[in-house]
């Protein structure tokens, strides 16, 4: 009986085999306290899963509260799978944004294709059908052998799992830099649509009834996995995980295509994905939220390997698995349903009254545990911090020949075109895909409307290093100014707090000043947050990565006709800029081009202004005076010009007034690159603040003019080259 | 006229190509499980694009046993139009409703893009509303398009004229740049790029249209003659 | 119980482009003298002693397990006392 | 030459979906009694006589023939006169 192999409660306790879960002496004792007895090795198991940072946000919390998180618009805000926001017409969007960064580490295909897996099964659960996957990566530079092996298998794993389940990946965004060298971030978003009527929530509700189990078999995998994501990586990382986590992605189609029809069924009452910490935290929070208890036979759940204890079978990550609480005495109708396709449901407890979280094995209890303080009862910490230094001197920069700067901006991996990316990704499935991925955000339409929703990942870390207020602040205007420059309304956030190690003050303070900005900057722009994810301890042998909270946006373009997209359109449409450029140079790709790293000040923005901006744009979108539309980031306004012609057989010609021509490609925030067709130009300054800049032409040349001095002049084909053939030829290149 | 798309499990271009049937060619069409073993009430028989059974083994390879096959096998022989797109072609290949066989990309790689095809035959079923050598733009979206197959083989197909698509820049790797086959007899079609995803013009390209016209042309001059 | 292992690799002359990627990696990282590399696939499995026949086992081979057009496969099996 | 063969498995309590298939499908055609199938790589090539040694082939399946925190290997050589 392997049951006996375990150590005996005194053990854990004797020992502090609890420190090895994750668990603090503090919070064994509170466990203690909260039981009346010294808890079992699979009971304390439990615990240190569901008290790790990625279950419990015990470190986070006090930030999160900080969201606004409602609006008209907010069905479903944090503390479900995902947030659901209405979009009218009965139809209403999910989503959310999850990392598997220490996965990603370890075993990157698998790891970013498992991601996938996850965050699909979070949105499904909510009864929405998955409609787009987006992502936010990051990497090391590009000139180590394990860093390219970690960004091909990476992608390659989030295009093995998506293109397979037959959901498109339409979108998402790539920095590198050294900081993520040894600490990938891997942050999958996934979007899915809903009727009103469809939307479930993950309850065990109703005494007796009954709790099944559909979907693989439970393995060995990823035992631990939530404490180790709540841990740093180390040089024997490696060694410490357990069977890492394979996925499926076959299963999931099944799994996905049963859910939605489930969700139909009213014998149905709760339905919730296997996500972090397994059958221990879908279960315990089904009935935490539901104010039940819920009593399992671990003997019913289905096994792959032999001999699995219930420590092994309660922390297991094994992926593709859903529990659900079904009426009593209608399980057949649900098992009648999922053997459509192929797959069983099982039944392996029910919902009780007491409100305890107890399982049975081998005919005796090996756990009984009160339900809540698993869930309300997992400790909440105040963390100390405190401001680090920052240098804010940063050097003189100079050049002498912008075609060059230009040329080698377009190179930098972090710039450079991402089509070697997302071609390895079906974009297309589903016949929704309006714009593809490589403009500035995707844009789906939504059929049975005239309707279609925009979406978005974005965050530049480097501003936060530098400035993790105005860094925080910048993220969120990104987000929401690539949905304006596509043509929407932005309507919600989704985000993901990637960062190091939260007991180091300093650490700690550049999480409560991103959050305070991004707080800020969502109220303004009245962006509600309704889902998202904390990641921390990314560092690698004590190196924290930089401050990273992706933002994941939706927005609703409210007529097909405004959809709007960043390439220019015709020879003779002139050329706009909206918002004033200054001398911005701190944190931008130019600084680091020439002086080997981010320094200084990061730009600043006024939320006011950039609301403007923004309202501005999107009205003149929505009357029809715009053309095309892109928003200026890495790189500058130089970057951002070559952006709208690059790949046409367009040109451009402008002519632009400064001090200094380093501000061609100054980072200054809230401005867009506009161009409006000859008719319309009138009706446009009358709507919008912006400065006409020049033309568009047809003689395939870039000429940027700078104090009536011809700064740039260069073919375009030469630039699309250069851009496109940038992460082709690094990876290829012997390091 | 009334087309059957199958569905395997894994399929996930079956919706996709449902509704350019029903939505933009406006003809009817119904979703006809593996699991099923009679399509006699079809015109038609489409075998969607996706990773039947996860792709495992070798793509179209465990779907080319599903219960529905011997009925394909039997719609084939009786000559009605089948087309297989993607993994639908791929399972026509383990089948042996077609010669040859899928290897992986030549650069080993996933690729989802629009690619410039030429049409080599104007006067199948699937193809007589184009323009022999008509150049035209499809979006692909595959791991395993490497068409393979014997010399001999080779020098049949392009005999018999049933080499209906070629790559004009072979993205794959594909042997005599084949992007799509028929059988002998023309009934046959199998082929790697999605005509179902290039129906529209909101979607940017409506170059698929003619191929799924030129089945119902076809089926009505049949029609035409018999009735 | 038998131990089946079966060898399924691509036939002489079909060009493998995985295994000529294997190679250039290889040589990439300094392994060099790899020449002819064919990558293929290899299952492993047990059958009921009086189902793993020769003839049983190709069929499933043939069926299955290879696909004749493009792929020659090979196969060794072993008693086992149990799995 | 050396030819040498590579057989890569997935470790044990590693999920493997695609045996998982292989093995369903192989039963639904009626090849009954199958059970535990695995399916992992098989890799084939030649090396100068010279470079095949043993911590060679062992560095070149760790780096790159393997995936060693998912997958084992195990490999055979034989002198062969020419390839
Ligand atoms: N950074 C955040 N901002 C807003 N909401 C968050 C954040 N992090 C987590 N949440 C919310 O907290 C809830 C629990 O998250 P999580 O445990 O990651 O979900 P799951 O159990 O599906 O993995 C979710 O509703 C999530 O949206
Ligand atoms: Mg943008």
């Amino acid at each position: 009986m392997p049951l006996l192999l375990e150590p005996s409660p005194n053990e854990v306790k004797d020992k502090k085999l609890y420190a090895e879960m994750g668990l603090s002496d503090e919070e064994f004792n509170r466990i203690e306290e909260l039981l009346g007895r010294t808890p079992n090795y699979t009971e304390t198991g439990i615990f240190s899963v569901m008290w790790s940072e990625h279950c419990s946000y015990k470190k986070s919390k006090p930030l999160l509260s900080k969201f606004p998180t409602t609006s008209e618009r907010v069905l479903q805000g944090p503390g479900e799978g995902a947030g659901i926001v209405d979009i009218g017409d009965e139809l209403a969007v999910a989503f959310k944004i999850e990392s598997h960064n220490h996965p990603s580490a370890i075993e990157p295909y698998q790891g970013a294709a498992t991601g996938v897996g996850g965050i699909l099964r979070d949105v499904f659960s909510m009864g929405a059908k998955p409609i787009a996957l987006l992502n936010s990566l990051r990497f090391g530079e590009l000139n180590h052998p394990r860093t390219k092996y970690l960004f091909e298998e990476v992608v390659a794993g989030i295009a093995g799992y998506g293109n397979c389940v037959g959901v498109p990946t339409v979108g998402g965004e790539i920095q590198f830099d050294d900081c993520y060298k040894g600490n990938p971030l891997v942050n999958a978003m996934c979007v899915g649509l809903i009727k009103h009527e469809d939307i479930q929530v993950g309850q065990a509700k109703g005494i007796g009834n009954t709790v099944m189990y559909i979907g693989s078999a439970t393995g060995r995998d990823g035992i631990h996995g939530a404490t180790f994501a709540s841990e740093e990586l180390t040089d024997n990382s490696a060694e410490d995980r357990p069977a890492v986590q394979v996925g499926d992605p076959f299963m999931e189609k099944l799994l996905i295509e049963a859910s939605l029809e489930i969700v139909k069924c009213d014998a149905l009452v709760g339905i919730q994905d296997m996500g972090a910490a397994g059958l221990t935290s879908s279960a315990s929070e089904m009935a935490s939220k539901a104010g039940t208890g819920i009593e399992m036979n671990l003997d019913l759940v289905p096994q792959r390997e032999r001999d699995m204890t219930p420590y092994e079978m309660m922390l297991s990550e094994s992926q593709e698995r859903m529990l659900i609480v079904v009426e009593k005495g209608r399980e057949q109708e649900i098992k009648d349903i999922v053997s459509k396709y192929d797959l069983e449901a099982v039944e392996v407890g029910q919902v009780i009254e007491e409100k305890q979280f107890r399982l049975l094995f081998k005919g005796e209890i090996v756990t009984d545990v009160p339900v809540d303080a698993l869930a309300e009862d997992a400790p909440v910490y105040h963390m100390p911090s405190k401001k680090p230094e920052f240098n804010r001197v940063s050097q003189k920069l100079e050049f002498n020949d912008a075609n060059d700067i230009l040329e080698q901006l377009l190179q930098q991996p972090t710039i450079a075109s991402k089509e070697w990316v997302y071609e390895q990704y079906d974009h297309q499935v589903q016949t929704n895909t309006v714009v593809k991925p490589g403009s500035d955000a995707a844009v789906l339409r939504v059929r049975g409307t005239d309707k279609a929703i925009a979406m978005t990942t974005d965050c530049n870390s480097r501003y936060l290093h530098l400035d993790p207020q105005q860094g925080g602040q910048i993220a969120v205007a990104e987000a929401a100014r690539n949905l304006v420059a596509s043509g929407a309304e932005p309507v919600a956030v989704t985000d993901c707090l990637n960062f190091g190690n939260p007991d180091k003050p300093e650490v700690f303070w550049m999480m409560e000043q991103a959050t305070d900005g991004m707080a800020k900057a969502c109220e303004l722009l009245k962006t509600p947050v309704i889902s998202g994810n904390v990641s921390l301890y990314n560092e690698t042998n004590g190196t924290s990565v930089y401050p990273t909270p992706v933002i994941g946006m939706v927005g609703l373009v409210h007529d097909l006709k405004h959809i709007t997209t960043q390439l220019a359109k015709e020879p003779g449409d002139a050329v706009y800029v909206i918002g004033e450029t200054t001398e911005e140079i701190g944190g931008s790709e130019i600084q680091k081009l020439l002086s080997g790293q981010y320094e200084g000040n990061c730009p600043t923005i006024d939320l006011k202004t950039e609301q403007k901006h923004q309202q501005q744009l999107l009205q003149a979108i929505q009357a029809g005076v715009v053309a095309s539309a892109h928003d200026v980031s890495e790189g500058g306004l130089a970057v951002a010009l070559a952006e709208k012609v690059m790949t046409t057989p367009l040109g451009l010609t402008v002519d632009i007034d400064g001090e200094d021509a380093i501000e061609l490609f100054s980072e200054t925030q809230s401005r867009f690159v506009v161009t409006v067709q000859p008719e319309l130009t009138d009706q446009f300054e009358q709507m919008v603040d912006a400065v006409r800049i020049g033309t568009v032409t047809n003689n395939g040349q870039m000429v940027i003019k700078f104090n009536n001095e011809k700064v740039v002049d260069r073919s375009i084909d030469d630039l699309t080259k250069l851009w496109k053939g940038a992460i082709p030829c690094l990876l290829k290149s012997k390091d | 006229m009334r087309f059957a798309v199958i569905v395997f499990p894994g399929s996930n271009c079956d919706t996709d190509l449902f509704r350019a049937i029903e939505e933009v060619l406006c003809e009817e069409v119904d979703y006809v499980s593996h699991h099923e073993t009679n399509l006699e009430n079809y015109d038609a028989v489409l075998l969607p694009g996706g990773f039947s059974y996860g792709d495992y083994l070798r793509s179209g390879a465990i779907a080319s046993f599903s219960n529905i096959m011997p009925a394909i096998i039997d719609f084939a022989e009786s000559g009605k139009p089948i087309l297989g797109i993607c993994n639908g072609f791929q399972v026509l290949l383990e089948s042996g409703l077609l010669p040859g066989a899928m290897k992986r990309n030549e650069h080993l790689k996933f690729i989802c893009q629009t690619t410039p095809l030429i049409v080599e035959n104007n006067e199948t079923a699937f193809t007589n509303q184009y323009r022999l050598q008509e150049r035209i733009n499809l979006p692909i979206a595959h791991a395993e398009g490497n068409y393979e197959c014997d010399e001999g083989t080779l020098a049949d197909l392009e005999k018999n004229h049933q080499v209906v698509f070629r790559y004009a820049d072979n993205p794959n790797g594909s042997k005599g740049d084949i992007a799509g086959i028929v059988n002998e007899r023309g009934n046959v079609l199998g082929m790697m790029p999605h005509p179902e995803r290039a129906v529209e013009q909101l979607l940017g390209n409506d170059d698929g249209y003619k191929l799924f016209q030129s089945i119902l042309v076809h089926w009505r001059e049949q029609h035409a003659v018999t009735s | 119980m038998v131990k089946v292992k079966v060898f399924v690799t691509l036939k002489e002359g079909v060009l493998d482009p995985q295994g000529k990627a294997v190679e250039q990696a290889l040589d990439a990282r300094g392994f060099r003298g790899v020449s002819e590399m064919r990558v293929g696939k290899y299952m492993e499995f047990y059958m009921d002693h009086e189902a793993a026949g020769d003839q049983e086992i190709q069929n499933m081979c043939e069926q299955l397990l290879a696909n004749p057009v493009i792929e020659d496969y090979r196969y060794e099996t072993e008693e086992v006392v149990s799995k």
